[in-house]
């Protein structure tokens, strides 16, 4: 298991970034969690307004997640992701108006034509798997699809999401058993929040990391420090260089923080103290990465302005186009049973 | 007596328990300082400690299998599976397991566990936080399943579940549980598993049902008095496995016409086997055909409002129902 | 056509299944060189290789989850699970997964995965080598569940099962394996889904029946119809989800009585289904009760062969049943 | 991870032998293994002569699991065996004909009254926790014995079996993880005979050893010579001491041979290589122990016949006993479905 970071100070010069990385990509990729962030804002406005009836949210998860994404071949890699993922789905091109119809379960949801609750991100299009709500099953989804792409001689890699509380599930120790066993390529995320709801992780597990479980299969393990984009890169990028090659699975522990209650439904004040997410705020990727970026002269404070007047933008379209999209009609109750 | 919500009962009756028995711990996810996502179990941990109110990790097999353990070495654990819909990895543990322990032991050991876990839709929860999959869990024999809607019921049935010697499934609906209100008895009045409830005595046709459904079966059979004095008798089963025989047929034949309505959808549902025990049974009594209203033949229910509603049984559809039935 | 044992046509469809379409694979426990514990899937590594025929872990979590990954992936698994017993561990992947993928994506994704599982007793299998437990997966909308008894069905059923694009459970009686034989097509002869066969005409009773129960009940008619020429029409459902109505109606219409025959145990099981749905919808056509002849209801069957026998429906209790039925 | 033997040489006097070990501990083990074997044996020419239905062995196990059971408390502490623990269950105190009446399925079978297949060893009185067949899941019965023991405060320690291809289910990963959250007292021992029916381990995972992944739970693994009792006695009574003061849980690999097939209705020939099988058999742990103890002067030839002729008349009395019991009678088929 080894121990990862950007080695902060160390990055403080362009000319320092990790190999392949343009500014143009510290852009995108900081465009994206702006993009994820807005829009889940936005949806917490709805529910609190009673537009929405649910909203769980990936608030702190999103530079660890548009890194992730970012390592991947969009377009040719198949994401596995679970709830939180809504920076990862947006990489891989899910639009903020696909997210507001499925936010409001409105027809025209490309993820369920509003049969599932947000955040079960999905669009075969797209190589975004469809997924459930019972937490683990998809990562033996992901060893699967793992497992064709290897039959079929592709070099197509899978990535698979889940948080550290859904890694005490049997699924998860099956999928990265049966992996290791055949050396499939695919990379298992396990996103550390340190919460599973109201659950802390000493009472989840005796480790301290969730990597230290991937000796156990002979897998490498990396825990990396998921508020930093380029570190989490930097590893994700080792992952998939390494699963394209052949080299087998790599389980990647990103350390997040989840601002936010666990959902809308929840009220995080009777188990969370308030001065861990106190300072968890105070560490925000959000602003810490804008900082950094106009440290290392990648932005400027008109770029920034013109990429939050694009994001909300966009975030006023889709609310607007899904406040408009009508509701499924009641007669599509029966559709998608079986097939023809 | 106390007026209570179904939720109010089932906590009640935990601090009743707990304080009487010390070898009753509750174990599930979120069940200490969160007092459950539903804060059925909340104000537990406090008063009993994190020994036994405990958060366990997301892991359901481990759940029901640590309990059934703990069973075998003097416990009496209450586990809380956080929905219905995620009992799916305990079931290996809860049908062969727990439900075989005694029958394979010969009675040499026993298995004196209480799952508890909220079911049921109507409250957007989609397809995984709505489920109603009894029918898994009632074809089980070893296994005793109650699903008790009001406060009163579930008072005396998680006392007499928590005492009893064999494994019981406790079914708590989630819609119900700050919707459902009556009086409830203090640290009393436990009521036997198996025992159906006629909540309202009629002589044309007989309803039999369960759960939410309950409400809306009473409110269609006052429509259907009121519009055409169709007298409506109206059974709560309560009590799932083992069926209530007695009151099932002698319904039955009383009115020779019978209704069944769950929240469940129709193919091997509960209804299922009603029906099938009266058509055995009863067979000579009957009247006209038995007919079933439940919810909708699709894998689960879907999140928007005007798929969720399409998907649930209601009044409407209760009464329609009605009316045919009275017709023959 | 050749005649051929249960075993041997459930085998041979695989090979020619896997010769013509390189997207089908088998993965299970042992199914490799030890061609599975009953020698089902013999030989298939030899000719497809180990990418084709995949030893698994133990853990049929990952049996089926993984199975359902890989034909998300392109790909058409055929999951074998050693035992129906073992089952459980999968049932999330089963019904939570499997069964939901096409409705939950509103038809953007389906799950095309055969999951072959031997079941049933008489073979002194005891609890855990001789369930039937059908009735779990029966009442799972988006999923199919098939039992063909007879070699010829097995092979058309089998075909069907793999070119379908739904996720098919296919069952297999253990003990029928290398008892039952007829002829069977080669490579040909596709059979639907959802279609019972009457096996034998008959004007006086209607016995529904499936698995090995066929045989028995096949006895018992002709015992019947020697001793005092009751004249019993005897339905193999052959598929158990969807049931064939047309079938079914069909038959208890014409007759008006109806005797339902299987080995799993009675409550729940796929009876109440068939019962219940004749109550319902033949009502006016039925001359006596629907009867069900079924497995004891005790959590399993035992394994000393006084208790086995007694567990096990056979001609004698479905004659008996037959006589009182024929009374009415 | 540690690996341990009792290093061979160095015990070829008896003053070195572990402490605690004395003669009569060593001649009672010894006497434990060979009547399990000759047991074993006995059954198997039942089933070959068609009196037995089915057989599932403990040869080559003998060693392993007479040195585990006789490191706990016999009266005491909690067995939560697998199959294959034959030697374990006569520590604990079933006896032949105990065992013999529930191979025949007869009448009187303490562990099911003839209602369990032969090899699932149950006994209350005995603190024998009854088992299916579906492997892996009483392991987590082992920690849930565990944590009532911790909870009732007393210091009862609870030993749970599992063969090496159990390992792959996910019951075997939420035990060790509920296990060491909890810190409970519970052994889980892996009895690794390098198959799971046909599937050699390298099918079944990646890692060389099973203690490996004790890391990956903060609990202590260890991989021992399942063929040596002393050196398995010595790692045993360790973990039993650890877990009874208080020191949590220990994952214990006994490397050990299936000598057998995997069962009566096995048969090893298509998948097991006949060379690696007489290898095996070349190692058989009892004439090693049994040279062993005559090395250290702990057995003399007449001792050996001493043992021999008890064996064999306990192993011929239980099988006429068994023989000439009754079956069930039907009418109990009904009973214990509940209590009353
Ligand atoms: C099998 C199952 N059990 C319980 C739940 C309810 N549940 C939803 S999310 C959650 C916590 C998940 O925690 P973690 O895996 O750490 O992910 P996070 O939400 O922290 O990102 C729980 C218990 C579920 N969805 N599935
Ligand atoms: C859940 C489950 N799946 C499959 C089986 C069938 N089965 C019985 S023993 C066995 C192999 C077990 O191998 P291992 O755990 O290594 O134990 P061993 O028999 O080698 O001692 C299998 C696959 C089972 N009993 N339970
Ligand atoms: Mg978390
Ligand atoms: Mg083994």
């Amino acid at each position: 298991m080894k121990q990862h970071d950007s080695g902060g100070a160390g990055l403080q010069t362009r000319d320092r970034l990790p190999a392949g990385l343009t500014d143009a990509d510290l852009l995108r990729m900081y465009e994206w969690m702006v993009l994820a962030r807005s829009l889940d804002e936005r949806m917490w406005l709805l529910n609190r307004g009673g537009q929405a009836a649910f909203v769980i949210s990936g608030q702190g998860h999103e530079a660890a997640q548009v890194a992730l994404a970012s390592a991947l071949q969009v377009g040719k890699d198949v994401l596995v992701p679970y709830y939180r993922d809504l920076g990862m789905a947006l990489v891989f091109g899910l639009t903020p108006r696909d997210l507001m119809l499925s936010l409001l379960g409105k027809k025209g949801d490309p993820t369920s034509q509003g049969r599932q609750m947000p955040g079960h991100f999905s669009s075969r299009r797209l190589n975004i798997i469809t997924g459930s709500s019972p937490v683990a099953t998809q990562v033996l989804h992901g060893a699967g699809v793992a497992l064709a792409a290897k039959l079929r001689g592709e070099d197509t890699v899978a990535m698979t999401c889940v948080g550290e509380g859904g890694t005490s599930e049997g699924d998860f120790h099956e999928a990265l058993n049966f992996a290791s066993i055949h050396h499939l390529p695919v990379i298992f995320v396990v996103e550390n929040n340190g919460y599973a709801i109201s659950v802390p992780q000493r009472k989840e597990m005796a480790v301290a990391s969730v990597a230290e479980r991937a000796a156990g299969y002979a897998m490498p393990g990396v825990t990396v420090d998921g508020l930093d984009p380029i570190a989490t890169y930097v590893v994700a990028r080792e992952a998939v260089d390494r699963a394209r090659s052949g080299g087998g699975p790599t389980l990647i522990e990103a350390k997040v923080h989840r601002l936010t209650p666990h959902s809308s439904d929840d009220d995080d004040r009777t188990y969370r103290p308030a001065a861990e997410l106190q300072e968890e705020r105070a560490h925000d990727p959000i602003p810490m990465f804008r900082a950094r970026l106009m440290e290392l002269g990648v932005l400027s404070e008109q770029q920034e302005k013109e990429i939050r007047d694009r994001v909300k933008a966009q975030i006023n379209d889709a609310t607007e186009f899904a406040e408009q999209a009508p509701y499924p009609d009641p007669s599509e109750l029966m559709l998608h049973v079986y097939g023809a | 007596m106390a007026t209570k919500l179904l939720i109010d009962a089932i906590r009640d009756t935990m601090f009743e328990e707990m304080r009487a028995d010390e070898r009753v711990i509750v174990m599930g996810e979120d069940v200490g300082k969160r007092g459950g996502v539903f804060r059925v179990t909340a104000g537990l941990v406090d008063e009993f400690g994190e020994n036994r109110v405990i958060d366990t990790p997301l892991a359901e097999a481990s759940i029901v299998g640590v309990a059934i353990g703990a069973a075998f070495h003097g416990l009496r654990p209450i586990a809380e599976i956080q929905f219905f819909d995620f009992i799916h990895p305990a079931m290996d543990q809860i049908l062969n397991e727990a439900a075989k322990i005694r029958y394979r032991s010969a009675g040499d050991f026993n298995c004196p566990i209480v799952i508890r876990t909220p079911y049921g839709g109507g409250v957007h929860g989609a397809l995984y936080h709505s489920q109603s999959i009894e029918a898994i869990f009632t074809r089980e024999p070893g296994l005793k399943v109650v699903a008790p809607i009001m406060p009163s019921d579930a008072h005396g049935l998680l006392k007499t579940a928590i005492h009893d010697e064999d494994p019981v499934l406790f079914l708590e609906h989630k819609k119900g549980y700050r919707l459902v209100k009556d009086e409830v008895p203090d640290n009393d009045g436990a009521i036997p598993i198996g025992k159906a409830r006629v909540v309202q005595e009629g002589s044309d046709v007989t309803i039999i049902t369960y759960g939410m459904m309950l409400l809306e079966s009473l409110a269609a059979a006052k429509k259907a008095a009121e519009k055409d004095g169709t007298s409506v008798e109206v059974i709560d089963l309560r009590t799932l496995r083992p069926l209530d025989r007695d009151a099932i047929l002698g319904s039955a034949t009383k009115t020779g016409k019978v209704l069944i309505v769950h929240e469940a959808n129709k193919i091997g549902g509960v209804g299922a086997e009603v029906a099938a025990m009266i058509a055995e049974e009863a067979f000579a009594y009957l009247d006209g055909p038995i007919m079933r209203v439940a919810g909708a033949e699709v894998p689960a229910m879907p999140y928007s409002p005007p798929l969720e509603h399409a998907y649930l049984p209601n009044q409407e559809k209760i009464g329609a129902a009605l009316d045919r039935l009275a017709a023959y």
